[in-house]
């Protein structure tokens, strides 16, 4: 079995991050990993996205027509990613950015103003980890401790950052436990 | 005239790709209006280098060409020599000019190629994403310099314009910065002067100007200006270095 | 074997040097492979080891002359335009029989072109981009962990052989992150460089003076050292020729060429044309120079195999190795993308599957 | 005379240097994204604008014009 | 036509261009091609045309660059390692589709290597010295009055395709003398360039600016872009493959691939051997890019040859190109010297009666 | 000692193969003496340029690597940067060092690499046959400037030590001439200081020496010693440019 | 027909000028030349030579084991390439410097004083139009009225050179008309 | 002290520059060729030699060795 999922935003809301620390989570788990990132001009303010492939056996192509899931933290990322998405797969859309739909009835489309809550936790830097946490709640592609185990590894040597990210996980997972706002 | 403000003729529609508050903007600004105002937007050859500046072509309404690391003064010169009639700027940043295009701009400047460039030190490379620049500060960090330039290791950053000048070939050589409007309005004076030298086919021409960087300096455009005049102007001092006038080489800042 | 951690391949490619036993390297910063210099600007010091910006590739090459010249290991990352200012070092340095590593994370071409992956310089890697009879030892990954064997092996490698060798990740290489691990036996210490090096008389107490030289003005001497180049190339073809043979026990009716990123496109469209019935057989050139010529040769001159074709991010450039090698024993055909999109396992089984 | 100050909403990428440059505290960043994904500046106190240009002489990217009332853009 | 002249190769070469119509000459001194910037040092401000000496070849490659995209007919000459450094610049020149002539005359390599007659850089004229993917248009001339007319005739060629053009001659063309005339009627005028070239919008009645690049960040575009030069080296193949045959009549036993100076060598050797009974055909390739692959693969075809063999001064370059063309018909062989000796047509007689 | 003189052991018996009275072997064998007294022989490395000196390794008796042309100083950089303890110097014509080699030695010099840089200064290309160097006079014939060197269309001779002393980076940066006995002792005295920074690991050092070229000046040996002293040291003024001491810069000759 | 003629001496002997000159008047008599340099490295007072082919028919090679003939300005000039010209070719030694033979008996050797001659006519820089004179003179090669031609336009913008290279060519003529000292 | 001028004849390029800058104008250019072909230096006034070392420090060729008459060279 392998999976892929499609993280797409504005640069800087930590896209590639993101992806990382599901990758990170994976390994973890004992999965084949692979993380992409996009790597566009250094264009400034431009569209950022990475892709996690997980798998049980060794993964081939690395270029994916179709990604099992989209996790969409901007508008521009949900128009241009929604179609591609494979049925049955989740489109997780950053609610507090993006006023449109998925456009799709096929998928899992999970609306969480990830914006909104990181905002409250104390820093909207945090919206990627919360949008991570929600995704992950619903997907159960990695298990929820391993991934709050790789999100303190990834923040324990930025002290500030920590706890913040920690509770941006938990309520991200909260946000989908609840039922979600369709 | 008197307050209002517009849009350059020589300056595209085009939103330009830059990080908020880069200094570039400003740059490109200045020199679209001396072109309007000096009028040979029809004759005006740009060449924008490899960096963050490397699509400037988008933002100028007139011919351009896009340079290879560095090398700008030798596309210039190319340029100039077999159509001296054209009006020839190359626009480069510090690494392009002053580390990879060391060569080729020392000595366009001491032939005296009648072309004028337009030097954007930002005391970094922008584009790559922050590695140290020649011109990075002692003790600068950059992704390359994590612990801060060691100057005992890699020397003292280069001071183009003085280097320019210590060369004896006629030249006008000069140091602005576009941080604040009251350096930006000197500037753009400084920028005209040479055109007009090249206009009147005199000399050659370089105008450095330091310039911001917030993204890869880790700082708001705001602490980016402050920086620069707190720290980088008293490194990188404004003024005259050398004009056709003076042969002698030397400051004698106005 | 240490434990696997998750890594970018630009900073497995640095890790993978230091591992390996390189502490020297100089470089220029250039997209897609900057990382390698931000890892090994903090990571080298750590380790007393050397890292320095240069200021440009030119300088890069030469500096890199001068360190393995006098007897280092020593190795650099760069990007295509960046090699190409390196041919002439590269030239130098295989002509006065030095050894040193370099790799380079392709982006588009020509020109400034763009960032993303290519394999276009595959013409540039094996014939040689500088002038004069030379070539170098060319290694071709096709993951993260093969990246960072392949540096690991570089270093023996080009002491073996007194040669540059060069790493042609394509951009996705050195940007993707994988799980990777370092295999301790691929440590390996330097060979002893006394007899040729210009490491200091004194140190090696000797009175002979060494050269480091690639200029013979004798013609005869200048053939002389050509022919021992030429008797070196001929010894990697036999001794150290790499490639990864993908499904080729099958009756295969298509036989694809393919390496590096590409190749793994191509490894899951042929799993899923498998799964169709549609059975396609891969030789993975892993060393590009020496190509892996007898390999290609017989799997092409299998029964089955109605046609080859060489799949790569380029306008056609190692077809031109496949067609040498298959003699016109099957018709070889191409196919490729070159802006810095990679093609998709559907678009390769599209292809694949119009020839037969 | 009078002038009109008008700062192009998607021009204006929120780097908030005419902001501190108005000698009289006329600009502010507004809380609205733009269609970039920046908060642009606006003249949170147009009447206090002396109409001195040096917000349009600072900013990258040339978001700001001013011009005579009256008189509409000649280019 | 003009009077027979006699002028050393590099003198010719100068003057050739000046005929041609081309008045644009920027280069750097390099042994065995210094005598054309000598003597365009004093012919080009006769005729009112641009002389300078650049810093290096890296510079001079941007200067042609900057030149060319301003729409002037421009050349320069150099030899091997100054060649290597324009590499770059080369895939730059050919990226943003600007033409432009260069004159490379061989010395032997690789490194700095000596400075004797060698056709060394033979793959790296013809697969690219540079990054990407792109080609030269390669002409290799043999004799001085050939050298002359390649360089009169790539101009226009180098406009036709608006890619460069390179004359790959060894030593021996640029150090002799041969009597020469310049055909009037290979002057041509430049082509216009109002279309693409940033000559000023003033002086082409335009108010759309020109732009002269080889950067394409979308990778649509760059593929797009690369497509087009694909389609021109296609077409090079089709409408500008130059050839010279030399006994081809005959029952040959064995067919010669051979250019420049050492086909001329090979000619005296086949002569011989004809005066001895032993028919031996040589195909002479005039453009090395494109290749005469259809020649080739026809005369290797010939019922009575038995061998081709490709004879040049390097270690085996060519050798690969006649391999892919004779698609296993007939055994490849190679002959080849690389130091600065050429060989003698005696030992081409050896060598060729070995074969059968 | 006193009056005796003999060839020292860091010089090989090989008879050169430079021109009779070229000033090449003068400053070969003054590099010999001096290594010969600090005593280094043993950790020395030598860089031979592109240029008439590019045999040099075959006149000495120690380590030497043949450089590319014009790189030479980033050569010795990687061997300083890899092995500190030896002892390196470039030897370098100005075409190899102040034309196709300007940006290589500049940045060498800006990261204070701690070699040797020997610079002959011949106003020319040797080598090659005699066409125009950076370091040409002006309206010097050469092969390339058959009607001299014309400076409104190539600019003025570059003067190598004034442009490295305009950097920041401390260093040792002295010109000195060859040409008649009482220079030849000044200028060993020279050579010896820069090597004593290096073995003290102080600084880079860079001796300019005024040289000849009798046969591509198309001149006898006296006669082209004559031109030297009354032409060349007229514009190439000899005297310590900057020392580590002086950080600032600028002459104060000795 | 095809003869080829060797020049060889020290560098600074005029040897490639003098091919040059012969080569020319090669080419006004209506004959296919080429003429072909030693360009060594640039080491100063190394050996200089020269090679001028002569032919009815387009020249193939330009590479030749067996020159036809030799004209030896120095020592080591004879010493390599004596050995190697044709039978029945003509040697040209220049006695003023080489006081040993030329060790065959299969060619005509010729010795003249050509150093010493010039040195009577005012310098030694015109031994090598000497040496070309005699050895003209003695082959017939080309016309003597050609190359006397040829040696005016090769000098006429050389003023103060002009008629001591022509004395030169005649001293040459005569010297070999002269019975030769063998 | 006796001192000892030798001139290496085969070393010496002939350039003269010994003779010129001879203080004692003891040196002259022979008419004898060597064996590359040079017309070496020569004492033509060894009686005038003051030992000054002033030709070997300019022979660019290292061709003229001063030393003290019964100690030859340690090297
Ligand atoms: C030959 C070559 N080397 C390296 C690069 C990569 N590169 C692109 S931009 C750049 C540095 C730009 O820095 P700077 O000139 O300071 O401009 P900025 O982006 O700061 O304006 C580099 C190294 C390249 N494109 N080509
Ligand atoms: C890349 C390259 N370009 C050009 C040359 C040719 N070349 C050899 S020596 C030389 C110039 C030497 O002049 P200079 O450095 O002044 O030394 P000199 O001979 O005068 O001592 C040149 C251009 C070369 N070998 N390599
Ligand atoms: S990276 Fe720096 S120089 Fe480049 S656009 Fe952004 S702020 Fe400007
Ligand atoms: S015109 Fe002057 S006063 Fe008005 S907003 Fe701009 S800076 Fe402030
Ligand atoms: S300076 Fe310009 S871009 Fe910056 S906030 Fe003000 S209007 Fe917007
Ligand atoms: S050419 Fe000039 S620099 Fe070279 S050896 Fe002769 S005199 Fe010396
Ligand atoms: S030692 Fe002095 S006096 Fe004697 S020959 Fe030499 S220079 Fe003349
Ligand atoms: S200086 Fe030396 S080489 Fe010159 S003439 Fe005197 S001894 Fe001979
Ligand atoms: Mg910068
Ligand atoms: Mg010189």
């Amino acid at each position: 079995m392998q999976s892929e999922v499609m993280f797409a935003g504005f640069g800087g809301q930590g896209i590639l991050m993101c992806g990382k620390v599901l990758a990170h989570a994976a390994l973890e788990e004992g999965h084949e990993v692979v993380w992409i990132p996009s790597y566009g001009p250094e264009m400034r303010g431009g569209t950022a996205y990475c892709l996690v492939m997980i798998s049980d056996k060794p993964i081939g192509s690395p270029v994916v027509r179709n990604p099992s899931h989209l996790v969409a933290m901007n508008r521009p990322s949900l128009e241009k990613f929604a179609s591609v998405v494979k049925s049955a797969g989740i489109v997780l859309i950053n609610s507090s950015l993006i006023s449109i739909d998925a456009g799709r009835t096929d998928v899992d489309v999970i609306k969480v103003p990830v914006t909104s809550i990181a905002k409250e936790l104390g820093s909207v830097r945090a919206a990627n980890i919360v949008a991570l946490g929600a995704f992950v709640a619903r997907s159960k592609i990695v298990g929820f401790d391993t991934l709050r185990h790789c999100v303190h590894e990834e923040f324990v040597n930025k002290n500030n950052f920590l706890s913040l990210n920690l509770n941006a996980l938990e309520e991200g997972k909260k946000a989908v436990e609840m039922p979600a706002e369709k | 005239m008197g307050k209002t403000y517009q849009k350059p003729e020589s300056l595209s529609d085009q939103h330009t790709h830059y990080c908020p508050g880069c200094t570039h903007g400003v740059i490109h600004r200045l020199i679209a209006e001396v072109i309007d105002e000096l009028g040979f937007r029809g004759r005006c050859v740009g060449i924008a280098p490899v960096g963050c500046a490397v699509l400037a072509y988008n933002y100028f309404t007139f011919d351009f060409q896009e340079a290879a690391h560095g090398r700008a003064p030798a596309m210039a010169t190319g340029i100039k020599r077999v159509r001296p009639d054209l009006i020839v700027f190359t626009y480069q940043g510090d690494g392009d000019l002053a580390s990879i295009g060391m060569g080729e701009i020392i000595h366009a400047a001491n032939r005296g190629e009648k072309f004028t460039s337009i030097f954007v030190n930002n005391a970094v490379y922008g584009m790559t994403g922050g590695q140290m620049a020649p011109t990075t500060m002692p003790g600068q960090h950059t992704t390359t310099s994590p612990f801060g330039r060691n100057v005992e290791d890699v020397g003292m950053p280069i001071k183009m314009a003085e280097l320019l000048a210590a060369l004896q070939t006629p030249a006008f050589i000069t140091r602005q910065t576009v941080i604040k409007p009251k350096y930006i309005i000197k500037a753009k004076k400084a920028i005209k002067r040479a055109f007009t030298y090249q206009l009147e086919n005199q000399c050659f021409s370089f105008v450095e100007l330091v310039s911001t960087c917030p993204t890869n300096w880790g700082m708001t455009p705001a602490e980016a200006v402050e920086w620069t005049e707190n720290t980088l102007l008293g490194y990188y001092q404004l003024g005259e270095y050398k004009t056709p006038e003076s042969i002698s080489g030397g400051e004698d800042a106005k | 074997m240490g434990k696997k951690v998750l890594m970018k391949g630009n900073e497995a490619i640095g890790e993978a040097a230091i591992r390996a036993g390189c502490l020297n390297y100089f470089a220029y910063p250039i997209t897609p492979q900057s990382e390698v210099a931000e890892y090994l600007s903090h990571r080298l010091p750590e380790v007393g080891g050397v890292f320095l910006q240069a200021e440009s590739e030119v300088a890069v090459s030469y500096m890199i002359f001068g360190a393995a010249g006098a007897g280092a290991r020593v190795f650099t990352t760069s990007s295509s335009p960046g090699i190409s200012l390196m041919s002439e070092g590269l030239s130098y340095l295989a002509g006065a029989q030095l050894p040193a590593v370099f790799v380079n994370i392709m982006r588009g071409g020509p020109g400034l072109g763009g960032i993303l992956p290519s394999q276009a310089d595959y013409f540039q890697a094996t014939k040689g981009g500088g002038h004069g009879d030379y070539h170098l030892l060319v290694m071709a990954p096709a993951s993260v962990q093969e990246a960072a064997e392949m540096v690991m092996r570089a270093f023996p490698l080009a002491e073996k052989y007194r040669n540059p060798v060069i790493i042609l990740g394509d951009g996705l290489i050195g940007q993707m992150m994988e799980p990777v691990e370092f295999p301790d036996y691929l440590k390996t210490e330097p060979t002893k460089k006394d007899e040729w090096a210009t490491n200091g008389m004194q140190f090696r107490n000797s009175n002979k003076p060494n050269l480091v030289k690639s200029l013979f003005l004798d013609p005869n001497q200048l053939n002389e050292n050509n022919l021992i180049l030429k008797a070196k190339y001929e010894r990697m073809k036999t001794e150290d020729t790499l490639f990864e043979p993908y499904n080729i026990d099958s009756p295969y009716q298509v036989l694809i060429v393919s390496y590096g990123t590409m190749s793994r496109v191509c490894k899951t469209a042929i799993d899923h044309l498998k799964e169709n019935k549609f059975e396609v057989g891969m030789i993975r050139p892993q060393t590009l120079f020496p190509f892996p010529e007898v390999a290609v040769f017989k799997a092409a001159s299998k029964e089955t195999c109605k046609a080859v074709i060489s799949i790569e991010l380029s306008m056609g450039q190692m077809v031109e190795d496949v067609q040498r090698c298959v003699q016109g024993l099957r018709p070889v055909h191409w196919y490729g993308e070159c802006g810095g999109n990679v093609p998709t396992p559907e678009k390769v089984m599209e292809v694949v599957k119009s020839l037969v | 005379m009078a002038f009109k100050h008008i700062i192009d909403v998607d021009r204006c990428k929120g780097c908030g240097l005419c902001v501190v440059i108005c000698p009289k505290n006329v600009l502010e960043i507004s809380d609205k994204v733009n269609s970039k994904g920046y908060f642009p500046a606006y003249q949170a106190r147009p009447e206090d604008c002396i109409y001195c240009t040096k917000c349009c002489i600072m900013c990258p990217d040339v978001a700001i014009t001013i011009i005579e009332e009256g008189k509409e853009s000649a280019a």
